[in-house]
């Protein structure tokens, strides 16, 4: 086992390597890059990354002509800059960006850097890529953390209770009601939300945006914890809304397949409570997928982030970075983000495969001969 | 003759400067005639703004910049907003020109200074100039790409020095150069980004923040020019504040339910149907649209000339048949667009009717080079009933197109060149999924004709790509235009910009007489002119069929709560939201309502 | 024993005694079974949708011939129009010349998902009405139409993604998870490169050389989308490799493959089959938020993601939101369920 | 069915259980399954109660029913009472059930090898039911576990606490399940084949232990066993069950002495008789190893190292020649099932194989297939080598699609039929899963299944151990007609030295992974040479003298 750990450590490099390589690739054959994007924000002509959803905020009319929004009383004349391209501009615009120098120079550079965690700054913001992923944290982490936490707590016990009732009327009418959730879509839900219950029309109960108020710095630590879970309400709910079911009927189904089995059935003649029996023999035998899964799971919840639901609320968390730096082609984000949660994804494969043996210990990886 | 300080034939010096013409206002003036000189000062107002932000470094390419900075920097000058193109000084006391305008110096006031007490000096304003162009954003490269030398000549005077070439505008757009304090960045690295709020020396400055969130802006009591003339009546709120959203629909969400004031609002669904609350109706929000007289430019659907396809005018004019804006405009646009028929929309630069004396004497020359609809007729873009039974039209553009010699195959279903075999083929090319409803529809008319278009929505960075590399069909573009062209011209329609990669000659117009028009309008020596050559060009122009003109408005539309006060006249260029003013009575009656008291620790 | 024989002959005709049982649990399931049916109906109503929602007639009668314009390219000139292209049986003028020389029959709905409806009451968005059963879009077309074609593509695009998807995920994870090894070790790091392809950039290339349509979009996302799955199964297998069972296939000296299909799959396909609604409804949302994002399908296609994109860029237009929501919720919860009721059926323990 | 034993009840106070016209049936998609047809019994306090009687009678269903443990989303009573003391078991609660269960009423199940948690250690599971009913100071209960399993015969008992039930033998793992069932003294002990899987020594182990057991505490016990020695031994009442019913019950003595029902003399009567004559050693070897060896790693720790090894099988020779049974025996643990596994490949051995003059060890899973055919094994539990998912009727057929055996469907179904109800398994039963078979049915289609491909070899390790009397007699007949109608050579396992004796020309005699004897049947049964073989066989026909408990 000792050994397979160690092949599986070394391997990562590779596997690493070849990640990143294929990335690389695939992204420079894209068209437009850094360099366009960079032309077209100088120009006043690039619409942002996410106005595909957002609601593109742009005018349908005279684009660069209006009293811009925001700036009220001042008249952009920003059309009085159009000269043109300069090309040295564009040219001084690669030697920023480093693409003076060939592809697989600039590839090795990289990663050279990358292997010491050196993950070089943003092209279009002032930052270094560390900074701003620990910057997107706090609110990847929070959304990830809660929903994970609400969905595994809610969803487990769900699905072993429907197990235990299977086809009563209980179980029919939760498995509704996690199907529907599931099929109704985040965003949407999370616009009817704010509607709902923060908006203008209706009920006016709870914030728009961000983790915390404003004033936190001023509030008492209780008061604090209360405000961030005022703040995370409409998110996590619309976050977590879709997510029961897939969970819940795993587990209800997993149950079932283990419910009858001879193991159980001695469990029971022992005396133990249901709930013992449920919680103590069958989980760790149903749930070996879930169970084993759940580091990389739960890390990758932290990590991914959600977009949409990100926007709506205005969290600035790692879905938005993520998905603004690639439309951007801001790179270094891309890369460096792509790097670090890959390696951070690798090592928590390792860690799940082991836990399919911690699980149960019948696994093993080796090859079977005969 | 007011207007002008000190002049002689050779030498202009004044408070002021206009681009053609006189002055409005005389070196005396009190205030601008647009504002409310004893306008009440205080209370708060609250904006929205799209997006984040995380730098108060305006002045560089990178970071995303916070809203409403400019408020914490004076400008050497200071337009005014009813009339084409004047600057009236600010930081300047005057400024002084030359006859050619091959140079110019400002002369700084006495009484100017920092937030922190300390002058504002020349060595300031060269400092700041030099920066900006060296290290500063690129867009200052090109703005001011023409200056050649900017010296010290005199305690507080500086002269900026030009290349040669009949630049008449680059005086006034000196004039909106913000000064920066050099004893601060020489502390500070001007080239990075930074939340550490930046000395500034303008009527606000920045009380606190929270990046990507909000932005509090303070008046400063004690502002150096409060009493200026420009300033006089302007920058009366106490506070303002800027609530940033991600999401355009919540940020609607958030403004109905009181969490901001004050809305342009520039789609015209949201305006006829995303306002329709009990507010609304109780009269505590309050929907406008002020009329204004900015040019509006041309925005439209671009031919590139350089596809065989559209190479052809009659081509080009026969697509323009297709596309039914009144249907448009009476189906998705709730009727608020006019049709743009003007490559200068909206002002007096437009060419109306036939061509007037003026004109004809610009024009006559080329007269044999020119089309002759150019002489005999008026432009209009082609009309419908808004029925969206275009079928008459449809029936020229068949008749056009029949005419260039094209035929339609019904084995092929389409629309094929009789002698090259091609198809009528061609890929509209968007960057905005906005003008996916426009293009769809137009589509579908091109198909009734055999045209085959293909409506494609691109990322930023491709669309710039191709577009600045011109390799497309048809884009959605606004070539936006002032009251006072110039420049910028040249980088528009003439041959040399249609085979430089990235320039606004997206169509690829080639013509030798729109070359010369177009040095001859930058080179219009006064209002009159400048109207006339403005005139004969966009004549040219629009008989070129380079676009299938879309729409415009001259009014803006805004949505606010009801606690603003507001000057009686509204000035030509739309607007000032710096003249207005808190009426407290307004706002406490809102208030009391119920209404925008809401915001609960800056949710 | 006649009777007998007539009894086991009777239950031949619906398969084995053992399809039988299957059935008979999977009818036992009422949710399921009904779920079935009405995705069934919608599906198959979906598949004719040219006949529910057109803008062309299904037949016209002129001067005494019969013309399907669904199926066949008629030009105006051809009914006494000017006009060489395919006529626009929406234009009063075409209709008239058609009526003048005989009449034609309309599908229920007269627009296409692509019609520009050209005579609104009032501007796009528009509100449900006679004319338009569940309103118009923002781009005045009727969204009852495109509704049906939307769920069309979306439920062929699921099923079709799902079926190859999970085909190869499961080969893939059973493959892994079986033998061990070498072939683990190897597969699952080529997996790992694999997903780490950056998919949106694939789609801005892909959208660059070709103008994405069905096809490719269904074949960018199964590059994607089977890792999905191999995980799972590969868990399931590395488990399932040590039953007792297992040996005793071994024993019988039957082969790898068929031990894997037969003895190992169907014990641990507990994960997968419940996944595989799932999948199904995942990839119907993957074609969805493509759309929504402005990835998926070419401008102007039917598709349920732009549907909910309009409904959260016109709220005040609630019949878009509402449309997209029930459909798609309709849709996935009738594709849970009965996955729910295969699942039970090919339980041993039920019945 | 009034049986002798009510007036019993009425008399006694210490009537422990009592059973009255109990009923179970299994609904089915064919018609429910009647499974036990009202029957009624009682146990007295102290009292020993066996229930003998035809494989697949409604036995274990009993059994099971007492605890209220039939899975029953299929399973139901129709009618009945079972009466624990003064409580009521039928549709108890779950209030009385989890005071009966596990506490005063055990239960060792009678297929130890899928009735231990798959994934909890044997400490674990032996802990658990000291911590759940009885409040043992957490210090106390490594000491207590380890006790017990020392009790039931478990050496290095210490070591093994940590391990898996897949690390162990049939008859370890059989012990755990005692281990558990006594760790909390119960008054009434439901025993479901308690020593099918053990030695003849450690068989008297443990019934000394059980009877130690009643002795102390008054434990009651219901024996359910097919090993009707036992049952003279032990004791004080039996039930003979047919199809359901019980069809005679009284004093143990009297029953065995003057059966009146016809089943039970028949049960009575059947004994694996005879025993076989040595082939002719002149028969072409079938099968060879030689020095052939089996050692599981022993791995500690979160990264798993390997510490030691158990040594299962540790360098054995064998030869068996085409005709030819080789019985082989030994105690629990020594290695038996490992050697059958290693001898068919189906397990990593060192050492040369050889079958039919080929070798076997560096063939490829493909290069086995046509021996496959050839060499087939009946496992010691046949329940897991059921796959759960295919009907019995599919996994009988599976060898004969994989070697093509039947030309058709139709040929195949017949094939499978025969064999089938040649080891007593109705046909219309092979559209059932496996887990609706009773532990004896199960049995007898593992065998199905390997004798319907007619193989020239085949290991059965303990192919008889749940089966009654005269079913097994009925295999045993079975498994002779075929060896002497098609040469079948047998690695006969098992511990029941009885049905060695009447099977095997050879026997080979196991310990610790070696080879302690080996001879002509006749002439280990007769004269034992080595003191363990002589020990064992003592013990096994000892037991059959002296019936007195
Ligand atoms: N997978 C394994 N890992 C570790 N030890 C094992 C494993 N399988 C078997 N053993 C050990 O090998 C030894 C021999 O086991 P085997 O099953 O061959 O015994 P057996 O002779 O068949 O006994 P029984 O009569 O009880 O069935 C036992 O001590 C057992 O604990
Ligand atoms: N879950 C079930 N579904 C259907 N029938 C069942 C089920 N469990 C048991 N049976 C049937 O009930 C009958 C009695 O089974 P039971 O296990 O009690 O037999 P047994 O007397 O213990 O036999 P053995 O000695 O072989 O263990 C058998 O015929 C069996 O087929
Ligand atoms: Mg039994
Ligand atoms: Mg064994």
């Amino acid at each position: 086992m000792l050994g397979y750990i160690i092949r599986r450590l070394l391997l990562i490099i590779p596997t690493l390597f070849g990640i990143m390589l294929v990335n690389f690739a695939i992204v420079h054959v894209a068209p437009g890059g850094p360099v366009e994007q960079m032309i077209a924000e100088v120009k006043g002509t690039a619409v942002s990354a996410t106005a595909r959803f957002t609601g593109d905020t742009s005018p349908e009319s005279g684009r660069e002509m209006q009293m811009a929004t925001g700036q009220p009383g001042s008249i952009e004349n920003k059309y009085r800059g159009a000269q043109g391209l300069d090309p040295a501009f564009i040219k001084q615009l690669e030697k920023q960006f480093g693409f003076d120098k060939p592809a697989h120079e600039r590839f090795l550079f990289m990663i050279g850097n990358y292997i010491t965690f050196d993950f070089g700054n943003s092209y279009f913001l002032d930052q270094s890529v560390t900074s701003l992923v620990v910057e997107k944290m706090p609110v990847s982490i929070s959304l990830g953390l809660w929903s994970a936490i609400l969905i595994y707590l809610i969803s487990i016990p769900l699905g072993i209770a429907k197990a235990v009732r299977d086809g009563s009327r209980f179980d029919v009418f939760t498995s509704t009601a996690v199907i529907v959730g599931n099929a109704v879509p985040g965003f949407l839900f999370a616009i009817l939300l704010v509607v709902l219950f923060a908006g203008g029309r209706y009920l006016d109960w709870f914030p728009l945006r961000g983790l915390v108020s404003t004033d936190w710095r001023e509030l008492s630590t209780f008061a604090l914890i209360g405000d961030y879970l005022w703040h995370m309400a409409l998110p996590i709910f619309s976050l977590v809304i879709g997510g029961f079911a897939g969970l819940t009927m795993l587990t209800k189904n997993s149950f079932l397949d283990q419910i009858n089995q001879q193991y159980v059935t001695t469990a029971r003649a022992k005396g133990l409570t249901e709930k013992r029996v449920l919680y103590g023999h069958i989980f760790r035998n149903a749930m070996l997928i879930v169970i084993a899964g759940f580091p990389s799971a739960f890390i990758g919840i932290l990590f991914t982030g959600s977009l949409l639901i990100e926007v709506i609320f205005s969290l600035d968390g790692l879905g938005l970075l993520g998905f603004e730096a690639a439309v951007n082609r801001d790179y270094p984000v891309l890369f460096g983000t792509l790097y670090f949660f890959t390696l951070i994804g690798l090592i928590l494969q390792l860690v799940s495969d082991l836990f399919y043996t911690i699980v149960d210990p019948r696994i093993d990886f080796e090859s079977r001969k005969i | 003759n007011y207007g002008v300080g000190y002049s002689s034939d050779h030498w202009f010096r004044g408070h002021g400067i206009a681009m053609h013409g006189k002055l409005k206002y005389p070196d005396n003036f009190r205030n601008f005639e647009y504002v409310n000189p004893g306008a009440p000062k205080g209370g708060t107002v609250r904006l929205g703004s799209i997006g984040g932000y995380d730098t108060f470094n305006t002045f560089i390419i990178k970071g995303r910049k916070a809203a409403g900075l400019n408020r914490i920097y004076d400008t050497l000058m200071e337009s005014s907003a009813d009339e084409p193109f004047s600057m009236y000084g600010v930081l300047a006391e005057s400024i002084e020109v030359p006859k050619d305008r091959s140079w110019t110096i400002f002369t700084l006031r006495k009484e100017a200074y920092w937030h922190d007490g300390r002058p504002i000096s020349a060595a300031d304003l060269i400092w700041s100039f030099k920066f900006l162009l060296t290290k500063g954003h690129p867009y200052y490269r090109f703005y001011y790409g023409n200056v050649s030398k900017v010296e010290k000549i005199g305690k507080r005077r500086v002269k900026f020095s030009f290349k040669p070439g009949k630049n008449r505008e680059l005086p006034l757009i000196l004039g909106q150069l913000q000064v920066l304090p050099k004893h601060y960045w020489e502390n500070h690295d001007p080239t990075k980004t930074t939340l550490n709020p930046p000395l500034g020396s303008g009527p606000y400055k920045i009380k606190s923040y929270e990046p990507n969130r909000s932005i509090t802006y303070e008046r400063v009591e004690n502002y150096w020019g409060r009493e200026l003339p420009v300033n006089r009546g302007r920058h009366n709120f106490r506070q303002i504040i800027y609530e940033y959203f991600r999401d355009g629909t919540v940020a609607l969400e958030a403004f109905k339910a009181g969490r901001f004031d004050f809305r342009q609002e520039n789609s015209s669904k949201a305006w006829a149907t995303g306002y329709k609350i009990p507010a609304l109706k109780k009269g505590f929000l309050l929907k406008r649209s002020f009329k204004h007289e900015r040019t509006q430019g041309m925005q439209g659907f671009v031919f590139n000339t350089r596809r065989q396809v559209f190479n052809d005018r009659r081509v080009r004019e026969a697509l323009s048949y297709a596309f039914d804006f009144e249907w448009s405009n009476k189906t998705l646009f709730y009727s608020q667009y006019k049709r743009t028929e003007s490559f200068f929309a909206n002002s007096e630069l437009s060419a109306l009717g036939i061509p007037s004396a003026e004109e004809l004497v610009i024009l006559e020359p080329y007269r044999t080079k020119l089309p002759q609809e150019v002489f005999s007729s008026s432009y209009t873009a082609p009309k419908t009933n808004g029925s969206g039974n275009n079928r008459d039209n449809l029936r020229k553009a068949r008749n056009l197109l029949i005419g260039a010699g094209w035929k339609f195959d019904r084995g092929l279903r389409r629309l094929v060149h009789q002698e090259s075999g091609l198809p009528l083929e061609f890929e509209i090319l968007l960057v905005s999924p906005l003008f996916e409803r426009i293009a769809l529809p137009f589509k579908k008319n091109l198909e009734k004709l055999g045209i085959i278009a293909h409506v494609r929505t691109v990322d930023t960075a491709q669309y710039q790509k191709r577009t600045q590399s011109f390799d497309f069909d048809m884009v959605v573009t606004t070539w936006g235009q002032s009251s006072s062209p110039g420049n910028e011209q040249r980088m528009y329609w003439t041959s040399n910009a249609a085979d430089r990669t990235g320039s606004r000659n997206l169509s690829g117009l080639k013509n030798n007489v729109v070359d010369e028009l177009v040095e001859e309008l930058i080179a219009a020596p006064d209002r009159k002119k400048l109207v006339a050559h403005s005139q004969a060009l966009d004549r040219v122009l629009l008989w070129q069929h380079l676009v299938i003109p879309h729409w415009h408005t001259d009014k803006d539309r805004i949505v606010y709560w009801k606690k603003f006060g507001m000057p009686v006249v509204t000035p030509k260029n739309g607007i000032v939201f710096s003249a207005w003013w808190i009426d407290s009575k307004k706002d406490f009656a809102l208030r009391r309502a119920g209404y925008g008291a809401a915001m609960r620790g800056g949710r | 024993m006649a009777g007998s024989l007539e009894v086991s002959e009777a239950k031949n005709l619906g398969g084995t005694p053992l399809m039988q049982r299957r059935l008979n649990n999977f009818r036992k399931n009422k949710r399921g079974f009904w779920s079935l049916w009405v995705f069934l109906l919608l599906f198959v109503v979906s598949l004719f949708a040219e006949f529910i929602a057109n803008d062309r007639p299904v037949v016209i009668w002129f001067k005494g011939d019969v013309y399907l314009p669904i199926f066949e390219f008629y030009s105006e000139t051809d009914f006494g129009g000017d006009f060489e292209t395919e006529a626009d049986y929406t234009d009063l003028h075409v209709q008239k010349l058609i009526e003048a020389n005989g009449w034609m029959i309309w599908p229920p709905v007269r627009y296409s998902y692509d019609s520009h409806i050209t005579d609104l009451a009032s501007p796009a968005p528009s509100p449900p009405s006679t004319q338009n059963w569940l309103g118009t879009d923002d781009q005045a077309r009727d969204v009852f139409s495109r509704m049906i074609y939307g769920f069309r593509i979306s439920v062929l695009f699921g099923l079709a993604l799902t079926i190859f998807s999970s085909l190869i995920g499961i080969a893939v994870g059973a493959t892994q998870g079986y033998f061990g090894g070498l072939i683990d070790l190897v597969g699952q790091r080529v997996i790992e490169i694999w997903v780490g392809l950056p998919m949106l950039y694939m789609l801005i290339i892909l959208a660059s050389v070709v103008q994405p349509n069905f096809w490719w979009l269904l074949g960018l996302m199964l590059l994607f989308s089977w890792p999905g799955l191999v995980g799972v199964v590969r868990a399931e297998f590395l488990r399932g490799r040590n039953f007792e069972y297992v040996k005793a296939a071994r024993a019988l000296g039957q082969s790898n493959r068929v031990i894997i299909m037969q003895h190992v799959m169907p014990n641990a396909m507990v994960a997968t089959l419940t996944f595989l609604p799932f999948i199904i409804s995942g990839s119907v949302i993957t074609l969805t938020s493509l759309d929504f994002l402005g990835f998926g399908l070419p401008p102007g296609s039917p598709s349920l993601g732009e549907l909910l994109k309009q409904g959260k860029d016109n709220l005040f237009a609630p019949w878009l939101g509402i449309t997209a929501f029930v459909v798609i919720s309709a849709m996935l919860s009738l594709l849970v369920f009965i996955g729910e009721a295969v699942r039970d059926a090919f339980d041993p323990r039920k019945g | 069915m009034p049986s002798t034993l009510e007036k019993v009840d009425a008399v006694c106070q210490k009537t422990l259980l009592n059973v009255s016209n109990l009923a179970v049936s299994f609904r089915s998609s064919d018609g429910d399954i009647e499974a036990v047809k009202g029957v009624s019994f009682s146990v007295n306090k102290g009292e020993t109660v066996a229930l003998v009687g035809e494989s697949g009678s409604g036995k274990s269903v009993i059994a099971l029913s007492i605890l209220q443990i039939l899975s029953y989303t299929t399973a139901y009573h129709p009618a009945g009472s079972i009466k624990f003391k003064s409580d009521e078991l039928l549709g108890a609660g779950s209030d009385i059930l989890g005071r009966v269960r596990g506490n005063r009423i055990s239960m060792i199940f009678q297929e130890p090898m899928t009735a231990l948690n798959p994934l909890h250690t044997i400490e674990k599971q032996i802990a658990e039911s000291l911590i759940l009913h009885k409040d043992y100071p957490g210090n106390q209960i490594r000491k207590r576990v380890i006790e017990l399993l020392k009790e039931v015969g478990i050496q290095n008992a210490d070591q093994r606490l940590g391990a898996f039930p897949h690390e162990l033998s049939g008859g370890q793992r059989q012990r755990v399940m005692i281990a558990m069932a006594l760790a909390n003294e119960p008054d009434l002990l439901i025993a479901d084949e308690p020593t099918t899987a053990l030695d003849v020594t450690l068989q008297a182990q443990i019934l000394e232990l059980l009877k130690n057991l009643q002795r102390k505490f008054g434990m009651a016990l219901l024996f359910i066993t097919h090993d009707l020695g036992v049952v003279e031994k032990i004791a004080d009442k039996v039930c003979v069950m047919e199809k359901g019913s019980i069809v005679e019950s009284g004093e143990t003595k009297k029953v065995f002495s003057t059966p009146t029902h016809a089943y039970t003399k028949q049960l009575l009567d059947a004994e694996p008789k005879g025993s076989k004559s040595a082939v002719d050693t002149a028969a072409p070897v079938l099968l060879e190893s030689k020095e052939i060896k089996v050692w599981f790693p022993i791995r500690k720790g979160l990264l798993r190292r390997v510490v030691d090894h158990v040594r299962a099988v540790d360098g054995m020779n064998i030869k068996i020649h085409e005709g030819e049974t080789v019985g082989v025996v030994g105690e629990s643990g020594s290695g038996k099932t490992t050697l059958g596994m290693a001898l068919l490949k189906l397990q990593n051995s060192e050492g040369i194989l050889r079958f039919d003059g080929e070798d076997l060890q560096n063939l490829k899973a493909n290069g086995m297939r046509p021996f496959r055919r050839q060499m087939q094994v009946v496992f010691q539990d046949p329940f897991g080598s059921l796959s759960p998912r295919m009907t019995v009727g599919q996994i009988v057929e599976e060898g004969l699609r994989i070697h093509e055996i039947g030309k058709n469907k139709r040929k195949r179904d017949d094939l499978v039929v025969n064999v089938l109800e040649e080891v007593g398994i109705q046909s219309v039963d092979r559209n059932r899963y496996p887990h609706e078979f009773s532990g004896g049915q199960r049995q007898r289609i593992a065998i199905a299944r390997a004798l319907v491909l007619r193989p020239r070899f085949i290991v059965l390790d303990e192919p008889t151990s749940a089966l009654d009397r005269s079913v097994q007699a009925q295999i045993v007949d079975l498994l002779r007609t075929l060896q002497v109608r098609y040469k079948l050579a047998y690695l006969f396992i098992s511990h029941d030295l009885k049905v060695v004796k009447a099977l095997a020309d050879r026997v080979i005699v196991m310990r610790h992974g070696k080879l302690v004897e080996e001879g002509n049947s006749s002439r280990i049964f007769e004269a034992p040479r080595d003191p363990y073989t002589r020990e064992l066989i003592m013990a096994a026909f000892q037991n059959e003298t002296t019936s007195e408990f």
